[in-house]
């Protein structure tokens, strides 16, 4: 039984909780889902690259390419894209991020995978300049060149802890990861003042897997499952718009 | 002053209680110095710690002072013990501070103003001539001197009255007496009360008035101390009286006969004092059995020309007996 | 130097964190000592055969103390929230973090302090009774100062897990070493940023455990 | 009685978090005693002024120790990666976690030993060495028992520290009541599941502190 | 046995350096009892620690058993400890054993079997007197048994050596004799050397053969104890003395002589031998200055015939001296 056993490495939210769902699914077929939750984004691809799991779900694409870009060691595939989070920039206080005020203070989640993520969004409302030929995933908030209203970015905080920071009116802008709006009581739809936008979406969250292993039958069991109609109807009704899955082509 | 009742005491340990102290009485007059003198274990040192209320009886009472110790809250305790000075058989010293540090400690507790407190420390330190140690920590003293600061730190706040469990064990008899008269002097001058434990005889002699003998938890004996010296009634008072030093050192006009060996059993001194017909008056005198046979002593004192007193020494030495003029 | 020994970590950054972690290191430091202190004196007190012996104050404040030292840093940050928020006036940065260090580490420190006033000589304590010294007396002349090597390892101990619990705090951009360690270096893959800032972190702790053995020793009179 | 009382929390899950933390804290807290029993009497012997002193062993244990209790825990974790894969063969679960949760606290523990060593009498040392008591003997014979109370009562102290540090092992999947609560309770903002995961560990602290607190009372023969 | 040359010692401390001892020699032969005696603070415990290298000099060798003690590593200092048995001033023990695990753990470090410990434990409990305490710990013992168990475990691997600091300080004159007693008689069936401290001449008299008395880390006087006691050449020496109990109350056939107040000074004992003209020896007494007035004792033997002798007591009687009989 153990041969059909497959450990996959996933963020809590919602990565885990999708999984959770795929779980029966993948038994019915034969396959012991093993899922480990990872908090942070470096162990999840160490263990991949040591083979104390099979698989991992955490990361989206512009991730992946800068950490193989940077462990030439490793070597990893998209087994296949799963869901988008957009990002939404909150706010109690102002209507949109062209209202925030001179000196603003936009408060980010401690993740250096999505700053320039959140950036990219205050550069699409004209907001701020981004240093030119800077992959997304790389930008940082040095890399704002052009900053008009003078905001500062505080990208310290625990995502988990952006709604009481919101609820606490900490700062003029807060960005929440969906699912902790939704988990918060927020409507992750409604209630941003700014939504990453949910088509072209770079940041796919995918299945990642060592080379070779994408045509395992497991693996392709378990993207297919991901795929199901189950699933995509678990996360649209579970998350509210807050996590998307992909579009299948 | 210090009044004890049909007190009883038991320690509860592994294989059964053991009792301390068995329906001990003690009455202790305000300026009397009263010796507790009895065997290891007897139960001295836990009678004392009564008398200012570390620990309670489980029956019977303890007044001192007109305070019910036995049965005073905390706070009643807090308020006479500054005047109920005690100095501990294991010293029970801070090792945090030094000489005059702990000396200090006492008058801090009785809110003695800082400049009096100066100044008393280093009269402390020098009655208990400990000059020149103020800085000394614990660690550092000898045995002697860690017993010294326990005594100066117990009569800082001059109490009225002096709890003392062995207070003079660790000192040598030089020390002691310093201390002994010491505490005289205090209890002449100011009433001082005392309750004095000891084993050894010669503390009682010289300054006790009256004196209890402990035995097994129970006091066999007590009463003055003349009555108890000169009339012994139980066993333990005979054995602890024969351990007794001599006073007679220092008479007046005194000649010191010292004899050895065999010289030693014999009426030698009775015969010259037959033959020569003087009045000599015997102060004392010792027979030690050395280790290497008996070494006999004697202290008298002749009223006489000294023509008689030379003739009287020139027999004795004829004798075998050495005579010292001292 | 740094440009060309560790170009990939910005001296003003690492600057920033130092300060950072002083700072709550510091402040923390003093509260904790304060209430651990306290906290750890009102143990031993109260604990069965001591001098204030109470089942129920001893109960209480013994299950404050372990339920502050049990819970999960961020559930206690989170659970704090209302009481920061109003003490501190914002959940964010250093000065919101103090709180959650403070109750985080005192009841750490707390237990120390009792372990350590029970290794005061009884004969001591019994003696300054005997002198008519009350509760105040016996703690801030008796048991302080006897205890003072002990008391004073233990709050190297302390701090120095104080030190490296600042860590935590950056989850509410408190900044400090170790988490500049864990964001910049760990989790960006920058090695040399976790170097430094490891490095940064070992010369404060060796720093605080320098001076506590030196103070030790030195008012060891033993 | 849980469906209703707490219908969101699933006892099958909060009973394996009950047992990881266990298994953690049992194995790690064996580790641990034994290493900084170790480590503790190691430091103590060669400080300054004792039997054994000498700077360079007392600096090198000191500059280890010192290391490992800085180190932010996922640092510990990262660094640890070799070595546990060894000797578990696995980067990954509860009993990867072993050797940063040992790493951690014993030298904590170790620190603790130390201060304990240090109240013991000087004089009953000196006994012993009067009789001809070696090391061993000093140290198995003398300085254990007469400090048992206090080593006692600090390893009730590091336990307490061991099962809140547990709670940082969940970021390589070693579950655990603390990786319970913040993942399952706070991070999906379910209040029951923080309760109980919360309550279930201070009633593993209260057992470990009042089985501390008895057997510390037992043996103190003062 | 154990020689000390030319030892010099001195503590450092804040306000310059105490010199505990200064150029200290001092040579105890094999079976010797050398009592060692001096004021407080002299550095007798000093000299006493220089024996089994728990103290190094500053200065000079220190010899015991062929072992050069004063430069051995600590390695041949453990091998021959277990044979030099020593009592702390302050005990010592183990708090966390009880009074037989104190004393078994000497034997445990020399490796002695199980089943011995046990029976030598047993023995040593009922030699020091604590039968019946084996299982309780120091805390709950006086401060004499304390001591005692000290004492027991110093001779729990029969050594060869016996330091003794104050070893009976804390112990009544009846327990103090035993103990006394009990290492004589080691002495001598065994041949045990002994090096003992004591403030208590009585302690020196009783089983010394040898005595050294320091004053200010200096060794003033040394010698055979009946030479020192006969002749005593120092200040310290002579006031030490003074302080001798007497022997002789166990004398055969005696009559003791109380006489109190006024009569105590009173040539009265002459007068009467005088006049009967019988052989009376004088084995000892002392003169007691008691807190109300003096107090005389005299122990005589007289060699008559019983209706002379009872002449002689009724004569004394009315001369207002109290006579018993023993
Ligand atoms: N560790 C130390 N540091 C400083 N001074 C010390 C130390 N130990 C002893 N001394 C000093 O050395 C001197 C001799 O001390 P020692 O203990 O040998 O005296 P002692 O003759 O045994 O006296 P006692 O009869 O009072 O025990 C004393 O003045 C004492 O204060
Ligand atoms: N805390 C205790 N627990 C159990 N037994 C105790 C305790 N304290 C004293 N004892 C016992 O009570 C008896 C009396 O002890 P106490 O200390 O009063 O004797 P002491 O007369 O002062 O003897 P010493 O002259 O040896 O100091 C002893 O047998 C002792 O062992
Ligand atoms: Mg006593
Ligand atoms: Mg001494």
């Amino acid at each position: 039984a153990s041969a059909d056993t497959l450990r996959i490495g996933a963020s809590p939210v919602p990565h885990a909780e999708i999984l959770e769902q795929a779980k029966p699914i993948l038994a019915e077929q034969g396959i012991d889902l093993e899922i480990i939750i990872f908090q942070d984004y470096i162990l999840p691809n160490t263990a991949l690259a040591g083979g104390d799991i099979d698989a991992n779900y955490f990361q989206h694409v512009p991730y992946l390419t800068s950490v193989l870009a940077e462990n030439p060691d490793f070597d990893f595939v998209n087994a296949g894209d799963v869901h988008i989070e957009p990002i939404g920039i909150y706010s109690r206080r102002f209507e949109s991020l062209q209202d925030l005020p001179e000196g603003g203070r936009v408060i980010l989640r401690d993740s250096v995978a999505e700053e320039g993520r959140i950036l990219s969004i205050f550069q699409r409302e004209g907001v701020v300049g981004l240093r030119e030929g800077v992959a997304p995933v790389d930008i940082r908030i040095s890399d704002i060149v052009d900053n008009p209203k003078n905001l500062t970015f505080l990208p310290d905080i625990e995502a988990a802890l952006l709604p009481q920071v919101y609820f606490n009116d900490e700062a003029d802008a807060v960005t929440i990861n969906a699912n902790y709006a939704l988990g918060a009581g927020l409507d992750p739809v409604a209630d941003p003042i700014a939504v990453e936008s949910a088509t072209d979406n770079p940041y796919a969250n995918i299945i990642t897997v060592r080379a070779g292993d994408e045509t395992r039958p497991d693996i392709q069991a378990l993207v297919e499952v991901l795929h199901s109609d189950a699933i995509r109807t678990f996360i649209n009704e579970n998350y509210k718009g807050a996590v998307i899955p992909v579009e299948l082509q | 002053m210090i009044s004890i009742s049909h007190v009883s005491k038991a320690f509860a340990r592994r294989d059964g209680p053991v009792v301390a102290l068995d329906d001990v009485s003690l009455h202790v007059a305000q300026g009397d110095i009263y010796g507790i003198i009895g065997y290891s274990g007897a139960g001295k040192s836990t009678l004392l710690r009564l008398m200012n209320g570390l620990e309670h009886p489980d029956q019977g009472t303890v007044t001192v002072a007109d305070t019910l110790i036995s049965a005073a809250p905390e706070r009643a305790l807090r308020a006479v013990r500054p005047k109920i000075g005690i100095i501990f058989q294991h010293f029970n010293l801070l090792w945090s501070r030094t000489v005059a540090g702990n000396i200090r400690l006492a008058m801090q507790i009785a809110g003695t103003p800082r400049a009096q407190i100066e100044a008393r420390t280093a009269e402390l330190i020098r009655l208990v001539g400990l000059e020149g140690r103020a800085v000394a920590y614990p660690s550092q003293l000898s045995g002697g001197q860690k017993q010294r600061v326990g005594i100066a730190r117990a009569l800082a706040n001059n109490p009225d009255v002096l709890l003392c469990d062995e207070a003079t064990s660790a000192l040598d008899p030089e020390t002691t007496d310093q201390i002994l008269d010491l505490l005289a002097q205090i209890n002449r001058d100011f009433g001082l009360t005392i309750a004095l434990i000891t084993h050894e005889m010669h503390v009682v002699r010289r300054i006790c008035n009256h004196v209890a003998v402990m035995e097994n938890g129970r006091i066999v004996e007590a009463g003055a101390v003349s009555d108890i010296f000169a009339n012994p009634q139980s066993a333990v008072t005979r054995s602890l009286l024969r351990t007794l030093p001599d006073d007679s050192a220092d008479a007046p006009n005194r000649l010191v006969l010292v004899y050895r060996g065999a010289v030693a059993s014999e009426p030698l001194l009775a015969a010259a004092i037959q033959k020569h017909g003087l009045p000599v008056t015997i102060h004392g005198g010792r027979t030690n059995k050395l280790a290497d046979g008996p070494l006999g002593e004697l202290v008298i004192s002749v009223d006489a020309a000294p023509e008689q007193i030379a003739a009287f020494v020139t027999d004795l030495n004829a004798a075998g007996i050495e005579v010292h003029d001292v | 130097m740094f440009e060309t020994l560790l170009p990939r970590v910005d001296p003003a950054r690492l600057w920033q964190a130092t300060l950072d972690t002083l700072y709550m290191t510091a402040f923390a430091g003093v509260a904790t000592m304060l209430l651990g202190l306290i906290l750890g004196a009102l143990l031993f007190l109260t604990s069965p055969g001591q001098l204030w012996a109470n089942r129920v104050i001893y109960g209480v404040i013994s299950v404050v103390v372990n339920i502050a030292r049990a819970i999960p840093f961020i559930i206690l940050l989170v659970l704090l929230i209302p009481f920061t928020k109003t003490v501190v006036g914002t959940i964010l940065g250093t000065n919101a973090a103090l709180p959650a260090l403070i109750f985080g580490t005192a009841p750490f420190y707390a237990r120390l302090v009792e372990i350590a006033f029970r290794e005061v000589d009884r004969g001591v304590i019994e003696a300054t009774r005997a002198m008519g010294g009350g509760l105040p007396t016996i703690l801030l002349r008796v048991l302080i100062p006897e205890s003072a090597p002990a008391l004073i390892s233990g709050l190297t101990v302390t701090l120095i897990a104080l030190v490296s619990y600042t860590a935590m705090a950056g989850v509410i951009g408190a900044g400090g070493l170790g988490h500049y360690a864990y964001l910049e270096g760990f989790q960006r893959n920058n090695q040399q940023v976790t170097f430094a800032a490891t490095g940064v972190i070992l010369i404060i702790v060796f720093a605080i455990q320098l001076v506590g053995d030196r103070t030790t020793r030195r008012i060891d009179k033993r």
